[in-house]
């Protein structure tokens, strides 16, 4: 399969060159950017040198593929919409702009995460990646949800690394701002929030805070049972909902340093781990959620989906496990 | 076939499983102590607390 | 006023012994350690090399002095304490073990955290510092509780650094393993918890995370009021409790990278910021206090309590208001 | 190829794990550890957690396979090469003993550098893998020697992550102790410089830093040539000896803020790059190599040694390049 | 001694203005700022929230003053010379552009260097302050030269933290980009190498890398000397020149972690560190010095340095020894 | 056929080459800006300066 990957200047955009010359069923036919047309891809991801013959070319000159991966800033697809459509069948955006009908240049795209509809990104050819902080909080959430375990709010406490804020140099990134920050830069209310409980079907209430970490999410979902529950029926749901899943672990550690989900050992892996505590009492649920925001959060995520959606094996390309002291 | 203590998945013991022998629940990954075998009982391995700013 | 250090080879004690010797009103007389005994004082703690002629010396050589002060880990107190009341009419302990009725070795220690009970410290001569976890929580809770702006049970995240777990290497600690870790070790109920509670008089969950820092607590708590409150009313709140406190600052910006309480900006200081933010419908506060785990939450809170129980000016030897960029 | 880790619980043996499992020429048999024999990878790696089926067993438990990869700590070889010897034709060591004539259990070993001596490793069964800053420095230095650019000794300034140590926990590596070091811990001679000397035939002096990093090495290194040299000779000299090889990669760019290797982009990978500038006056070469120590400064190294001697393509199971913001 | 600071929103002006806030002589009048006039130094600098009732004025406002301190970057001296000389009888630079005589603005600055120039700093009206890296490395070479320990050309090796680039945000200075940097960006050359050689009276080569900390400078210096030499000769060298110094402490502890000088026990002193050791063959000096740029290498120095112009105790406002685990 | 200015390498230009055009050299990589078409001449992009502690 043919793709293309535009944006592919930004961090998301790299992670997505990285992929599809790494994958062994896709072929990197182009890598746009407006401000480095006609450089090395190694000139802005010193990772990529020599890694490909392909240069960055400007969007303008997009040409066919069978596929367009699209990692341009929020705002920006619809500048860019009618071009990706010409160029290719399937579309892959991993902006949020495909995700609200508000700014979603067209109807009908559907929502890249298999662990919730795989059988109707079969065939897709649009599909809408959701940002990283949702699929965290999604994937620790609605199993609860699912097994009626969720009674009144859910509380989600989001943490994000540096990277997410994209390549944009700013007072609020700059190193000796943010290299020792813990940054709770959103207190009350996110947009993250509507997004997940739209999916999640129940509302939620959203912190995020800036950790000293370039790479990683991690969602600490707070919920209250109904009921008092014990683990094993919080084991229960989750292996409902994963049992099967290709890209989710569970992690729920009772010895040794790490017990429940860290971002540490997911960088450049498409892996989710997932994990949880309860109250002595049974009263409060607390799951773990745990990706890295580039992949699994954003250009796994989208490979993912784009295998699923084309009839390639799920997992194709996507079997780097992370490391250990990373 | 026993039940796994830390969440109720069946965990089946190798026929030689001996008293503090290590087996791991296929389900949830929990490293468990036999701690006896005729029942077969298996436990937790116990928590070791860790802490951070007394 | 002449001082001792008793643990002075640890995390807590050296930064007692460094306030001590910066300290307009206090004297240093002795500083201990069994495995440092006779060895200078910048051998363990570098930034003191050459800063004083004392030495360490065994515990049991503890001369007479003012005041001792306590920095021993916990369940060690015990096995110190009539050496510590031999020595001096005042002993300020640092360590769980006073706090607690059931390892206190003697009743009648008096909290030491002048924000709750300045009154009751002045002429104290038993004192107890609060963890530094719990210094952080109360200070954030105990102004909505009393204001009645806590419906139910409150919500306690915490965030530590690693200079928390003291000077003893383990794995969790080993710096392959830490250095970029997010690493939820207390996912769901904590013994901090209780002593929380029962300060504040109100029921508290807590979840602690160890984040990649070495310096600093953070503690943000989500509280449901009553009924929806605005911004005002919190502030109103914390005003009342904190309006002359001298080392709390109430930090809750609208703009700029910076805009609720960070530890990066505390290190070495005994200030403790407390910030706040409300959910737009008012249905949720989410209240954030940051301090340094070893001085407000350790070592300067120990020094202000032993101001304010001698009659010393309160802001005396803790001046440092911490860095930018540091 | 079927293959065991012997010393599997470590640092330099969780990659070497991990890269079996992912090499499509082998297979791993067995994975030893002394103290976690009947647990699973993932209690030790959390990375590998659920990928494989294989659990630890006691080094006594080794069984025969095709090949044994060893990484003990120093001094620890002669204890159990018996065993590797008896379980497997072909012993790849990863620790310093067989790389010293005094040290080694047997005459023999072959070094296991491929850039060097790839023509002596077709067929080798017995490899030594030279340690991650020998590597790093004796990639630098051999061009320059080579192309007789290196007139009296080279000054070898190394700079190492904490991961070199092992997993031992130490004060050295603990935490609060290692996060911001600057740690020049060998200032004068050191034993890797007599390792460099010999491979590349010229003195070298050497330096050591420990940075705050958790991965990677960089060798600066220092050369005066014996007439002034033009940067396009030194361009000749590096490429006359790695032109055609699979894991160099010559970087030297003149701008952006990535000029020169910097380790950051090779976490995980077996890439070292290698790159240089030089004074305006030509009477300085100051060369810089970059590469992940736990990888082509160990387990990488290795099976890049091990695909050599066997006849697999040199790349296979190596094509990790390394991430961007990682 | 009323003094105001110019260029308050850096960080060098952040460092003034808390040491003048601090100092007992002292007493800040104005803190200037074009882009943050009118706003509370705290919106800035977090660490001096509600510190002072001070707020930034626009540069046109300076009013007259005992001193001046300022911080501009590299070029802007000339533009607000007239303006600093007219406020106020003593100015301080802190910039390269007065230490340069192709960019002063005016003959006859004074380097701001009490160590070297202790005499002629008395009754100065116009201090120079040199850079960062310049006076860590010439604390470090001075003593060898001073003593006929250097033979030829000195190599010097230096490091440095993030903030040295000051407050401007860059892709360079971009969160995900720095904070796993070791990036070599001078390679080869430096003006800095021309300042030392210049004050020390012996040609150096240097090369800089950025390393992964916000604060901080470290210069390691490889002599030959003429002769093989021993460490008690290097010792008389050290003490000849230092033995008095009030802000040089000479550390080289041979055992434990820290042996060396390493600037993360400086952050927020004004303490420079110096160690040294030696080759075993006795023919290489490897010699080190730590110190905050921020502090030591700016504004520590200026204030010290004005501190010696004003017959001051030279100690006065700049007792903060550093932390540990800070 | 050009020669790079940094490593004596063999620069090979499109056909179409243009001034102000970036071309790679394969040698060492560099980024070259083409200056002249005819006879093609070659320059290695300016250095920026980057400067931390001053
Ligand atoms: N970073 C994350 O963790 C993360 C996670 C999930 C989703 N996302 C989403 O993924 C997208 C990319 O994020 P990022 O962090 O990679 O951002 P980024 O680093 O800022 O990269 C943006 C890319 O888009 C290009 N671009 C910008 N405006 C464009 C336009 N009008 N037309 C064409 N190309 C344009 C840029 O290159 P040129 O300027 O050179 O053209 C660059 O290649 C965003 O929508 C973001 O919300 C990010
Ligand atoms: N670290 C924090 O953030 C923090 C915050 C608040 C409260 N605290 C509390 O403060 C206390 C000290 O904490 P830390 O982090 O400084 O611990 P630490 O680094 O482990 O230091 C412990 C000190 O106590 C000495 N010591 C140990 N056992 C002793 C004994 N039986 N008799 C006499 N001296 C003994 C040790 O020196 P020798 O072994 O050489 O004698 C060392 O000086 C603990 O109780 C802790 O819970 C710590
Ligand atoms: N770390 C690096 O960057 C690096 C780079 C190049 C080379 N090396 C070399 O690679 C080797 C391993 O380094 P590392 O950092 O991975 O060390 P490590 O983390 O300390 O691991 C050592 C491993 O050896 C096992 N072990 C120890 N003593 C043993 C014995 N007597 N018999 C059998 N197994 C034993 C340990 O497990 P149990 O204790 O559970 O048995 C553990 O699995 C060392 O020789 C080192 O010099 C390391
Ligand atoms: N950072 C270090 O480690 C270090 C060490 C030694 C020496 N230095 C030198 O110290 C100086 C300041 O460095 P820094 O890192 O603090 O820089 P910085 O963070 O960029 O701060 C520069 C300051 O100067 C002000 N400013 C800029 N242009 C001005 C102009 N034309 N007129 C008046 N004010 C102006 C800026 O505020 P507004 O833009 O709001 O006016 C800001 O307050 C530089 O010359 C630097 O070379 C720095
Ligand atoms: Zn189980
Ligand atoms: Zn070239």
């Amino acid at each position: 399969m043919r793709v293309s990957v535009v944006g592919a200047r930004g961090y998301v955009g790299g992670e997505l060159v990285r992929l599809v010359l790494g994958h062994p069923e896709l072929e990197l036919v182009q890598a746009t950017s407006r401000s480095c047309a006609g450089r090395p891809l190694g000139a802005v991801h010193p990772n990529l040198h020599h890694h490909s013959g392909v240069r960055f070319t400007a969007p303008e000159q997009l040409e066919p593929a069978d596929a367009v991966l699209a990692a341009v800033p929020a705002g920006e697809l619809a500048g860019v919409h009618q071009r990706l459509t010409s160029a290719a069948r399937v579309v892959v955006d991993l902006s949020p702009d495909s995700r609200d009908p508000r700014t979603a240049p067209e109807p009908g795209y559907t929502l890249g995460m298999p662990e919730l509809n795989r059988a109707a990104l079969s065939g897709a050819t649009r599909i809408s990646v959701p940002g990283c902080m949702a699929t965290a909080a999604v994937l620790a959430l609605r199993p609860l949800v699912s097994a009626g375990l969720v009674d009144g709010e859910a509380l989600v406490d989001a943490r994000t690394g540096s990277s997410g804020a994209g390549t944009a140099p700013t007072t609020a990134t700059h190193h000796p701002e943010r290299q020792n920050a813990l940054r709770v830069y959103r207190a009350a209310g996110h947009r993250h929030a509507d997004e997940i409980a739209r999916i999640c079907g129940v509302r939620t209430r959203m912190t995020v805070t800036a950790v000293p970490l370039v790479r990683g999410v991690q969602a600490v979902v707070h919920a209250r049972p109904p009921r008092p529950v014990s683990r094993a029926e919080v084991w229960d749901a989750y292996r409902a909902c994963y049992a099967e899943e290709p890209f989710i672990r569970l992690v729920a550690r009772r010895a040794g340093p790490h017990r429940l989900p860290d971002p540490q050992f997911l960088t450049g892996s498409n892996f989710a781990d997932l994990g949880f505590d309860v109250d002595e009492d049974g009263a409060r649920i607390v799951s773990v959620a745990a990706l890295d925001n580039l992949m699994k959060g954003a250009a796994g995520g989208a490979v993912q989906s784009l295998n699923a959606a084309s009839g390639i094996a799920e997992r194709a390309g996507l079997e780097f496990p992370g490391l250990h002291a990373g | 076939m026993t039940v796994c203590p830390e969440c109720q998945g069946q965990v089946s013991l190798p026929d030689t499983a001996m008293a503090a022998e290590i087996v791991v629940c296929e389900d949830c990954s929990s490293e468990l102590e036999v701690v006896a075998v005729d029942p077969p009982v298996l436990a937790l391995a116990p928590e070791v607390e860790e802490d951070w700013g007394e």
